[in-house]
């Protein structure tokens, strides 16, 4: 049974640490935190930095059914997704998925499993903004 | 019956216009719609997917539209 | 290539953020951090604190081959693996583990790993405190 | 030959020392001294496991011992 999930899409810097601890419990024998960067690459095309925008109302609504979900296959405790918007320098934080549950493998695999369905479903987009060209990421060929 | 629809990501850059304001008749469904959004701006067809998203969730191509629903193009997804 | 590594064991707070900043690197997508805490619980026997211990200098070599043997398998960048000794009251951090690496799968495979083969292989003991009696972990029958 | 071993965790317990001091003929390879210590301490059967460490490295059991040799009992860990 889910004891706490937080949804947060916001312009301002995100704080893993704020996540990790708000997923902390003592009934749960740890914490498994992704975090995902702008990384200065995309195969071989290099990237400047990332221009995030989201359908935000609808994003809040996806997240949390995507986070029932993740709760209704494994037994997890506490749950935290946020998600910048904006545009990112490389290195900074665009999304934090922190997940806390009894045991450590299904820790894990709620949190793939977030971020998984996260990348598939939430309306959000992000722009690369590159020396070789702006693009929207998923809609190239 | 007229339709607002918010266009987000490549879909804004592909209909020129963030929102976009509709009367055509036919278009009752969420799959006419989108069949509509395909013809009116061919470029579209350049992406994986376009999904139409009614009230806030994403919609079958059966849905029926009503006066008022909240409507949005949802490009292909890049988040995270 | 793995570009950096970082291993501690120590009686002080771990800080998971540290290590999180440690694996950082801009030409990766993301980090994947475990933080194993003191769980109120093993199944039915409530659980008040625990006391680790370790071989230290063998510890510190066995995390360096984990590591290592991470580094072979998945394409692992930076790597920060950290134990804390000593006393632990309920949800204080017993374990960091944290890993980046350019694509968030592997990421996730090779913190999963490395937490798994420190479990079977590293040379540190924990002894539950518990009103049932004090025991030591793995040892129980 | 007179060796060193430290025991940790619970073999510390069993044994009631952290260190032993041993001069035993016959315990010349890791494998001698695991089966000198479950014969000696009967309690140490009742681990999954009793492992030796010879140099800060786990030793198979035809690893020979020699004077000078950092040796350490490793019962079941559970670190983490």
């Amino acid at each position: 049974m889910m004891k706490a999930k937080d949804i947060q899409i916001k312009e301002i810097p995100l704080d893993p640490e704020w996540c990790r601890t708000f997923v902390s419990d003592v009934s749960c024998g740890g914490q498994v935190t992704f975090t995902g960067t702008v990384r200065n690459h995309t195969g071989d095309r290099k990237v400047e930095r990332l221009e995030y925008e989201a359908y935000v109302p609808m994003a809040m609504k996806v997240l949390e059914q995507i986070i029932d979900r993740a709760g209704e296959r494994y037994p997890i405790i506490r749950c935290a997704v946020h998600h910048r918007l904006g545009s990112l320098e490389l290195g900074t934080s665009a999304v934090v998925v922190a997940v806390a549950a009894a045991h450590r493998k299904e820790a894990f695999e709620a949190c793939m499993f977030i971020i998984d369905e996260l990348k598939k479903d939430a309306p959000i987009w992000k722009k690369e903004i590159s020396p070789q060209g702006d693009e929207w990421v998923s809609s190239r060929p | 019956m007229k339709l607002f629809i918010t266009c987000f990501g490549p879909a804004r850059e592909i209909t020129g216009q963030r929102q976009l304001e509709l009367d055509v008749p036919g278009v009752t469904t969420a799959g006419a719609l989108r069949s509509y959004l395909l013809n009116t701006w061919p470029d579209f067809r350049s992406l994986d997917v376009v999904r139409v998203a009614v009230n806030q969730a994403y919609a079958e191509d059966d849905l029926t539209i009503n006066e008022g629903d909240e409507l949005a193009i949802i490009p292909p997804v890049s988040g995270g």
